[in-house]
Protein backbone atom coordinates (compact mmCIF):
# COMPACT_ATOMS: atom_id res chain seq x y z
CA UNK A 1 0.00 0.00 0.00
CA UNK A 2 2.64 2.47 0.74
CA UNK A 3 4.84 1.52 -1.67
CA UNK A 4 1.99 1.37 -4.29
CA UNK A 5 1.45 5.20 -3.00
CA UNK A 6 4.99 6.80 -4.01
CA UNK A 7 5.21 4.97 -6.96
CA UNK A 8 2.34 6.51 -8.00
CA UNK A 9 2.82 9.95 -6.39
CA UNK A 10 6.22 9.07 -8.46
CA UNK A 11 4.66 9.01 -11.31
CA UNK A 12 2.72 12.38 -11.25
CA UNK A 13 4.61 15.54 -10.24
CA UNK A 14 5.10 19.22 -10.10
CA UNK A 15 8.47 20.07 -9.78
CA UNK A 16 10.68 23.08 -10.51
CA UNK A 17 13.95 21.01 -11.99
CA UNK A 18 14.02 19.70 -15.37
CA UNK A 19 13.43 16.47 -16.34
CA UNK A 20 15.04 13.81 -18.24
CA UNK A 21 12.31 12.09 -21.07
CA UNK A 22 14.74 9.10 -20.95
CA UNK A 23 14.20 8.88 -16.82
CA UNK A 24 10.77 8.96 -17.61
CA UNK A 25 10.19 6.46 -20.56
CA UNK A 26 12.85 4.04 -18.65
CA UNK A 27 10.46 4.31 -15.66
CA UNK A 28 7.51 3.19 -17.31
CA UNK A 29 9.11 0.53 -19.70
CA UNK A 30 9.98 -0.94 -16.35
CA UNK A 31 6.51 -1.51 -14.90
CA UNK A 32 5.85 -3.89 -17.41
CA UNK A 33 7.37 -5.68 -20.24
CA UNK A 34 3.74 -6.24 -21.73
CA UNK A 35 4.34 -2.46 -23.41
CA UNK A 36 4.50 -2.19 -27.09
CA UNK A 37 3.97 1.28 -27.26
CA UNK A 38 4.99 4.61 -25.30
CA UNK A 39 3.32 8.10 -26.66
CA UNK A 40 4.97 11.15 -25.03
CA UNK A 41 3.94 14.52 -25.32
CA UNK A 42 6.50 17.26 -24.14
CA UNK A 43 5.53 20.57 -24.14
CA UNK A 44 8.24 23.42 -24.54
CA UNK A 45 8.69 26.83 -24.13
CA UNK A 46 8.07 29.19 -27.16
CA UNK A 47 10.46 32.42 -28.49
CA UNK A 48 7.02 34.05 -29.10
CA UNK A 49 3.73 33.88 -29.08
CA UNK A 50 0.35 35.59 -30.35
CA UNK A 51 3.08 37.73 -32.72
CA UNK A 52 4.89 38.73 -29.78
CA UNK A 53 8.80 37.97 -28.40
CA UNK A 54 8.50 36.30 -25.38
CA UNK A 55 11.55 36.16 -22.91
CA UNK A 56 10.33 34.04 -20.06
CA UNK A 57 7.22 32.21 -18.69
CA UNK A 58 6.71 32.31 -15.18
CA UNK A 59 4.84 29.65 -13.72
CA UNK A 60 2.37 29.43 -11.06
CA UNK A 61 0.20 26.54 -9.03
CA UNK A 62 -2.33 25.48 -6.29
CA UNK A 63 0.24 23.71 -4.57
CA UNK A 64 -1.69 20.67 -3.25
CA UNK A 65 -4.74 20.59 -5.50
CA UNK A 66 -2.41 21.05 -8.45
CA UNK A 67 -1.07 17.37 -7.72
CA UNK A 68 -4.54 15.93 -6.73
CA UNK A 69 -5.49 16.95 -10.29
CA UNK A 70 -2.73 15.42 -12.13
CA UNK A 71 -3.19 12.24 -9.99
CA UNK A 72 -7.34 11.98 -10.69
CA UNK A 73 -6.20 12.62 -14.74
CA UNK A 74 -4.09 9.88 -14.41
CA UNK A 75 -6.39 7.29 -12.28
CA UNK A 76 -9.23 8.54 -14.98
CA UNK A 77 -7.09 7.91 -18.06
CA UNK A 78 -6.03 4.62 -16.53
CA UNK A 79 -9.85 3.74 -16.54
CA UNK A 80 -10.77 5.18 -19.69
CA UNK A 81 -8.41 3.73 -22.21
CA UNK A 82 -7.00 0.37 -22.87
CA UNK A 83 -3.01 1.26 -21.24
CA UNK A 84 -1.17 -0.14 -19.16
CA UNK A 85 1.03 2.81 -17.50
CA UNK A 86 1.43 6.37 -17.73
CA UNK A 87 3.67 9.08 -15.97
CA UNK A 88 2.96 13.24 -15.68
CA UNK A 89 5.95 15.79 -15.04
CA UNK A 90 5.16 19.64 -14.86
CA UNK A 91 7.48 22.20 -13.82
CA UNK A 92 6.50 25.52 -12.08
CA UNK A 93 9.08 27.82 -12.38
CA UNK A 94 10.85 30.03 -14.57
CA UNK A 95 11.68 28.79 -18.09
CA UNK A 96 12.81 30.23 -21.22
CA UNK A 97 12.62 29.69 -25.00
CA UNK A 98 13.07 26.08 -25.94
CA UNK A 99 13.11 24.96 -22.30
CA UNK A 100 11.01 21.82 -21.28
CA UNK A 101 7.33 22.41 -18.85
CA UNK A 102 5.61 19.34 -19.11
CA UNK A 103 5.68 15.62 -20.12
CA UNK A 104 3.37 12.94 -20.48
CA UNK A 105 4.55 9.19 -20.98
CA UNK A 106 1.83 6.81 -22.28
CA UNK A 107 2.51 3.04 -22.37
CA UNK A 108 0.24 0.38 -23.55
CA UNK A 109 0.01 -2.72 -25.36
CA UNK A 110 -0.87 -1.28 -28.68
CA UNK A 111 -0.15 2.40 -30.22
CA UNK A 112 -4.33 3.56 -31.19
CA UNK A 113 -5.30 3.84 -27.42
CA UNK A 114 -1.54 5.11 -26.54
CA UNK A 115 -2.19 7.81 -28.54
CA UNK A 116 -5.58 8.53 -27.64
CA UNK A 117 -4.50 8.77 -24.13
CA UNK A 118 -2.04 10.98 -24.33
CA UNK A 119 -3.85 13.56 -26.42
CA UNK A 120 -6.73 13.66 -23.90
CA UNK A 121 -4.40 13.36 -20.86
CA UNK A 122 -2.91 16.98 -22.33
CA UNK A 123 -6.01 18.40 -23.35
CA UNK A 124 -7.40 17.70 -19.90
CA UNK A 125 -4.36 18.73 -18.04
CA UNK A 126 -4.90 22.22 -19.68
CA UNK A 127 -8.68 22.08 -18.85
CA UNK A 128 -8.64 20.53 -14.69
CA UNK A 129 -4.95 21.00 -13.26
CA UNK A 130 -4.75 24.69 -11.79
CA UNK A 131 -1.46 26.04 -13.20
CA UNK A 132 -1.11 29.47 -14.37
CA UNK A 133 1.25 30.85 -16.74
CA UNK A 134 2.58 34.64 -17.06
CA UNK A 135 4.50 35.43 -20.41
CA UNK A 136 7.40 38.64 -19.66
CA UNK A 137 7.39 40.04 -23.12
CA UNK A 138 9.13 43.41 -24.40
CA UNK A 139 5.47 44.92 -23.72
CA UNK A 140 5.56 43.37 -20.23
CA UNK A 141 3.87 40.81 -18.45
CA UNK A 142 0.52 39.42 -19.74
CA UNK A 143 -1.46 36.18 -18.12
CA UNK A 144 -1.66 33.71 -20.17
CA UNK A 145 -5.81 32.97 -20.89
CA UNK A 146 -6.56 30.95 -23.60
CA UNK A 147 -6.27 26.63 -23.90
CA UNK A 148 -4.29 26.61 -27.36
CA UNK B 1 -12.18 31.50 10.05
CA UNK B 2 -12.09 31.13 6.30
CA UNK B 3 -9.15 31.04 4.43
CA UNK B 4 -9.19 32.94 0.74
CA UNK B 5 -6.11 32.23 -1.93
CA UNK B 6 -6.19 33.80 -4.61
CA UNK B 7 -3.99 33.13 -7.83
CA UNK B 8 -2.44 34.10 -11.17
CA UNK B 9 -4.32 37.24 -12.50
CA UNK B 10 -6.36 37.70 -9.76
CA UNK B 11 -3.96 37.88 -6.89
CA UNK B 12 -1.74 40.38 -9.27
CA UNK B 13 -5.50 42.10 -9.75
CA UNK B 14 -6.00 41.94 -5.76
CA UNK B 15 -2.86 42.86 -5.10
CA UNK B 16 -2.84 39.65 -2.54
CA UNK B 17 -2.75 36.02 -2.27
CA UNK B 18 -4.12 35.27 0.90
CA UNK B 19 -7.42 36.71 2.96
CA UNK B 20 -8.97 35.68 6.03
CA UNK B 21 -12.80 35.83 7.18
CA UNK B 22 -14.09 35.35 10.59
CA UNK B 23 -17.66 35.19 9.69
CA UNK B 24 -20.31 32.04 9.83
CA UNK B 25 -23.49 31.47 7.47
CA UNK B 26 -21.85 32.58 4.51
CA UNK B 27 -22.46 31.08 0.85
CA UNK B 28 -19.81 30.07 -1.48
CA UNK B 29 -21.65 33.36 -3.89
CA UNK B 30 -21.05 35.29 -0.18
CA UNK B 31 -17.55 34.72 0.30
CA UNK B 32 -16.88 35.74 -4.06
CA UNK B 33 -18.43 39.00 -3.18
CA UNK B 34 -16.40 39.50 0.27
CA UNK B 35 -13.52 38.98 -2.03
CA UNK B 36 -14.51 41.99 -4.66
CA UNK B 37 -14.63 39.17 -7.33
CA UNK B 38 -18.36 39.25 -7.84
CA UNK B 39 -17.90 40.59 -11.22
CA UNK B 40 -14.78 38.83 -12.41
CA UNK B 41 -15.47 36.26 -15.33
CA UNK B 42 -14.42 33.50 -16.41
CA UNK B 43 -13.89 32.98 -12.71
CA UNK B 44 -13.12 29.62 -11.01
CA UNK B 45 -13.85 28.25 -7.42
CA UNK B 46 -12.45 25.87 -5.35
CA UNK B 47 -13.69 24.52 -1.85
CA UNK B 48 -10.97 22.70 0.21
CA UNK B 49 -8.78 21.79 -3.32
CA UNK B 50 -11.91 20.55 -5.29
CA UNK B 51 -13.37 22.62 -7.93
CA UNK B 52 -17.04 24.06 -6.93
CA UNK B 53 -19.72 24.83 -9.36
CA UNK B 54 -22.67 25.67 -6.76
CA UNK B 55 -22.24 29.22 -5.54
CA UNK B 56 -25.30 28.46 -3.21
CA UNK B 57 -23.54 25.87 -0.87
CA UNK B 58 -22.42 27.06 2.59
CA UNK B 59 -19.01 27.68 3.72
CA UNK B 60 -18.05 26.22 6.72
CA UNK B 61 -15.50 27.41 9.67
CA UNK B 62 -12.02 25.92 8.47
CA UNK B 63 -12.77 25.79 4.82
CA UNK B 64 -10.12 26.61 2.11
CA UNK B 65 -11.30 28.80 -0.96
CA UNK B 66 -9.44 29.59 -3.85
CA UNK B 67 -10.25 32.16 -6.48
CA UNK B 68 -8.71 31.12 -9.72
CA UNK B 69 -8.48 32.02 -13.28
CA UNK B 70 -8.96 30.04 -15.94
CA UNK B 71 -6.21 27.56 -15.28
CA UNK B 72 -3.46 27.56 -18.24
CA UNK B 73 -0.72 25.03 -17.59
CA UNK B 74 0.84 22.41 -20.37
CA UNK C 1 23.14 21.50 -50.11
CA UNK C 2 25.62 18.26 -49.02
CA UNK C 3 25.00 19.33 -45.15
CA UNK C 4 20.98 19.80 -45.67
CA UNK C 5 21.36 16.17 -47.13
CA UNK C 6 23.58 15.39 -44.18
CA UNK C 7 20.67 16.81 -41.71
CA UNK C 8 18.20 14.89 -43.66
CA UNK C 9 19.64 11.58 -43.66
CA UNK C 10 20.48 11.97 -39.78
CA UNK C 11 17.12 12.53 -39.23
CA UNK C 12 16.20 9.06 -40.59
CA UNK C 13 18.18 6.07 -39.79
CA UNK C 14 17.69 2.52 -39.97
CA UNK C 15 21.01 1.03 -37.96
CA UNK C 16 21.57 -2.06 -35.48
CA UNK C 17 22.06 0.25 -32.51
CA UNK C 18 20.02 1.06 -29.66
CA UNK C 19 19.46 4.62 -29.67
CA UNK C 20 18.51 7.56 -27.13
CA UNK C 21 15.61 8.89 -26.91
CA UNK C 22 16.20 11.82 -25.43
CA UNK C 23 19.41 12.66 -27.56
CA UNK C 24 16.58 12.80 -30.72
CA UNK C 25 14.25 14.69 -29.10
CA UNK C 26 17.50 17.52 -28.71
CA UNK C 27 18.33 16.99 -31.96
CA UNK C 28 14.94 17.97 -32.66
CA UNK C 29 14.66 21.01 -30.11
CA UNK C 30 17.64 22.26 -31.53
CA UNK C 31 16.24 22.60 -34.97
CA UNK C 32 14.18 25.37 -34.22
CA UNK C 33 12.92 27.57 -31.08
CA UNK C 34 9.65 28.02 -32.71
CA UNK C 35 8.80 24.37 -31.19
CA UNK C 36 6.14 23.99 -28.64
CA UNK C 37 4.91 20.53 -29.11
CA UNK C 38 6.80 17.56 -29.22
CA UNK C 39 4.92 14.28 -29.64
CA UNK C 40 7.19 10.64 -29.74
CA UNK C 41 6.22 7.19 -30.53
CA UNK C 42 8.65 4.37 -29.48
CA UNK C 43 7.57 0.95 -30.47
CA UNK C 44 8.81 -1.55 -27.98
CA UNK C 45 9.17 -5.24 -28.54
CA UNK C 46 6.76 -7.47 -25.86
CA UNK C 47 7.19 -10.55 -24.42
CA UNK C 48 4.53 -12.02 -26.19
CA UNK C 49 2.23 -12.04 -29.13
CA UNK C 50 -1.09 -13.69 -29.95
CA UNK C 51 -1.28 -15.59 -26.54
CA UNK C 52 2.82 -16.83 -27.19
CA UNK C 53 6.23 -16.35 -25.59
CA UNK C 54 8.19 -14.34 -27.63
CA UNK C 55 12.17 -15.33 -26.77
CA UNK C 56 13.39 -12.92 -29.21
CA UNK C 57 12.60 -10.61 -32.02
CA UNK C 58 14.74 -10.70 -35.58
CA UNK C 59 14.12 -7.74 -37.97
CA UNK C 60 15.57 -7.90 -41.64
CA UNK C 61 15.19 -4.81 -44.25
CA UNK C 62 15.41 -3.95 -47.46
CA UNK C 63 18.75 -1.98 -47.39
CA UNK C 64 18.33 1.19 -49.61
CA UNK C 65 14.56 0.31 -50.08
CA UNK C 66 13.77 0.75 -46.76
CA UNK C 67 15.92 4.58 -45.83
CA UNK C 68 14.36 5.79 -49.10
CA UNK C 69 10.90 4.65 -47.94
CA UNK C 70 11.67 6.41 -44.57
CA UNK C 71 12.97 9.08 -46.68
CA UNK C 72 9.89 9.80 -48.93
CA UNK C 73 7.70 9.28 -45.08
CA UNK C 74 9.55 12.14 -44.03
CA UNK C 75 8.59 14.39 -46.81
CA UNK C 76 5.25 13.80 -47.06
CA UNK C 77 4.49 14.22 -43.59
CA UNK C 78 6.11 17.42 -43.52
CA UNK C 79 4.28 17.98 -46.45
CA UNK C 80 0.95 17.25 -45.08
CA UNK C 81 0.72 18.46 -41.36
CA UNK C 82 1.71 21.66 -39.99
CA UNK C 83 4.84 20.38 -38.30
CA UNK C 84 8.05 21.92 -37.67
CA UNK C 85 10.20 18.79 -38.20
CA UNK C 86 10.48 15.45 -37.72
CA UNK C 87 12.96 12.39 -37.14
CA UNK C 88 12.35 8.37 -37.44
CA UNK C 89 14.86 6.04 -36.11
CA UNK C 90 14.58 1.94 -36.71
CA UNK C 91 16.67 -0.43 -35.31
CA UNK C 92 16.69 -3.67 -37.40
CA UNK C 93 18.60 -6.11 -35.33
CA UNK C 94 17.53 -8.90 -32.78
CA UNK C 95 15.77 -7.98 -29.87
CA UNK C 96 14.44 -9.12 -26.43
CA UNK C 97 11.62 -8.23 -24.72
CA UNK C 98 11.40 -4.57 -23.24
CA UNK C 99 13.76 -3.23 -25.98
CA UNK C 100 13.51 -0.24 -28.10
CA UNK C 101 12.94 -1.10 -32.08
CA UNK C 102 10.95 2.50 -33.49
CA UNK C 103 11.19 5.72 -32.62
CA UNK C 104 9.50 8.61 -34.14
CA UNK C 105 9.83 12.73 -33.17
CA UNK C 106 7.43 14.89 -34.05
CA UNK C 107 8.06 18.53 -33.66
CA UNK C 108 5.27 21.54 -34.23
CA UNK C 109 4.28 25.14 -32.86
CA UNK C 110 0.83 23.19 -31.65
CA UNK C 111 0.15 19.89 -30.27
CA UNK C 112 -2.61 18.93 -32.33
CA UNK C 113 -0.79 18.60 -36.21
CA UNK C 114 2.25 16.74 -33.38
CA UNK C 115 0.16 14.33 -32.29
CA UNK C 116 -1.83 14.07 -36.45
CA UNK C 117 1.66 13.31 -37.79
CA UNK C 118 2.92 11.25 -34.94
CA UNK C 119 0.56 8.56 -35.54
CA UNK C 120 0.18 8.81 -39.44
CA UNK C 121 3.81 8.03 -39.62
CA UNK C 122 4.02 5.06 -37.54
CA UNK C 123 1.01 3.70 -39.34
CA UNK C 124 2.43 4.68 -42.43
CA UNK C 125 5.66 3.57 -42.00
CA UNK C 126 4.39 0.08 -41.06
CA UNK C 127 2.54 -0.37 -44.65
CA UNK C 128 5.38 1.28 -46.53
CA UNK C 129 8.82 0.64 -44.94
CA UNK C 130 10.36 -3.01 -46.52
CA UNK C 131 11.19 -3.81 -43.26
CA UNK C 132 10.12 -7.67 -41.78
CA UNK C 133 10.68 -9.54 -38.65
CA UNK C 134 10.51 -13.05 -37.37
CA UNK C 135 9.32 -13.72 -34.07
CA UNK C 136 11.13 -16.69 -31.63
CA UNK C 137 8.96 -18.54 -29.92
CA UNK C 138 8.76 -21.88 -27.68
CA UNK C 139 6.92 -23.30 -30.87
CA UNK C 140 9.61 -21.94 -33.54
CA UNK C 141 10.10 -19.36 -35.51
CA UNK C 142 6.95 -17.49 -37.18
CA UNK C 143 7.26 -14.39 -39.65
CA UNK C 144 5.06 -11.72 -38.19
CA UNK C 145 2.54 -11.25 -41.51
CA UNK C 146 -0.19 -8.63 -39.76
CA UNK C 147 0.04 -5.16 -39.37
CA UNK C 148 -1.08 -4.20 -35.78
CA UNK D 1 21.19 -9.81 -66.36
CA UNK D 2 18.15 -9.29 -64.17
CA UNK D 3 18.96 -9.45 -60.09
CA UNK D 4 16.15 -11.05 -58.39
CA UNK D 5 16.01 -10.08 -54.47
CA UNK D 6 14.14 -12.49 -51.70
CA UNK D 7 12.98 -11.54 -48.10
CA UNK D 8 11.72 -12.16 -44.82
CA UNK D 9 9.45 -15.52 -45.72
CA UNK D 10 9.72 -15.49 -49.42
CA UNK D 11 14.02 -15.73 -48.90
CA UNK D 12 13.10 -18.54 -46.13
CA UNK D 13 10.66 -20.65 -48.62
CA UNK D 14 12.64 -20.44 -51.24
CA UNK D 15 15.54 -20.93 -49.50
CA UNK D 16 17.74 -17.97 -50.86
CA UNK D 17 17.90 -14.38 -51.17
CA UNK D 18 19.53 -13.42 -54.75
CA UNK D 19 18.96 -15.07 -58.05
CA UNK D 20 20.19 -13.89 -61.59
CA UNK D 21 18.49 -14.26 -65.10
CA UNK D 22 19.83 -13.80 -68.02
CA UNK D 23 17.19 -13.05 -70.57
CA UNK D 24 15.39 -10.43 -72.29
CA UNK D 25 12.50 -9.51 -73.42
CA UNK D 26 10.63 -10.37 -69.94
CA UNK D 27 7.64 -8.80 -68.01
CA UNK D 28 7.11 -8.36 -64.22
CA UNK D 29 4.80 -11.12 -64.55
CA UNK D 30 7.42 -13.49 -66.18
CA UNK D 31 9.90 -12.61 -63.72
CA UNK D 32 7.45 -13.09 -60.90
CA UNK D 33 6.80 -16.60 -62.64
CA UNK D 34 11.06 -17.91 -63.31
CA UNK D 35 10.92 -16.72 -58.87
CA UNK D 36 8.50 -19.30 -58.52
CA UNK D 37 6.23 -17.05 -56.74
CA UNK D 38 3.41 -16.94 -59.23
CA UNK D 39 0.83 -18.24 -56.55
CA UNK D 40 2.62 -16.35 -53.52
CA UNK D 41 -0.52 -14.50 -51.97
CA UNK D 42 -0.06 -11.34 -51.62
CA UNK D 43 3.48 -10.67 -52.69
CA UNK D 44 4.59 -7.19 -53.31
CA UNK D 45 6.99 -6.44 -55.72
CA UNK D 46 9.41 -3.43 -56.35
CA UNK D 47 11.47 -2.79 -59.14
CA UNK D 48 14.89 -0.60 -58.85
CA UNK D 49 13.49 -0.14 -55.22
CA UNK D 50 10.55 1.28 -55.90
CA UNK D 51 7.23 -0.93 -55.52
CA UNK D 52 5.60 -1.55 -58.58
CA UNK D 53 1.93 -2.78 -58.84
CA UNK D 54 1.59 -3.32 -62.72
CA UNK D 55 3.34 -6.90 -63.54
CA UNK D 56 2.98 -5.82 -67.41
CA UNK D 57 5.85 -3.68 -67.23
CA UNK D 58 9.07 -4.92 -69.20
CA UNK D 59 12.03 -5.68 -66.98
CA UNK D 60 15.74 -4.20 -68.32
CA UNK D 61 19.05 -5.35 -68.50
CA UNK D 62 20.43 -4.58 -65.06
CA UNK D 63 17.16 -3.99 -63.46
CA UNK D 64 16.63 -5.29 -59.65
CA UNK D 65 13.39 -6.87 -59.03
CA UNK D 66 12.37 -7.65 -55.65
CA UNK D 67 10.27 -10.48 -54.18
CA UNK D 68 8.43 -8.98 -50.66
CA UNK D 69 5.64 -10.35 -48.17
CA UNK D 70 3.69 -7.47 -46.95
CA UNK D 71 5.95 -5.14 -44.42
CA UNK D 72 6.07 -5.49 -40.94
CA UNK D 73 8.54 -2.99 -39.30
CA UNK D 74 7.58 -0.98 -36.01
Amino acid sequence: MNSDMNKQQDAVRIQEADFSIEAEVDALRATSKRIGGITTFLGCARDFSEGRDVFSINFEQYAGMATRAMLSLRDEALEKFEIIDLRIVHRVTTVHAGDKIVLIVVGAEHRGPAFEACEWIIDSLKQRVPIWKKEVTPDGDSWVTEHP
Amino acid sequence: MIKILFFGSIAAKIGRREMMIDRCGLTLADVVKEAGLETFKPLLVAVNQQQEHDLNILIQDGDEVAMMPPFAGG
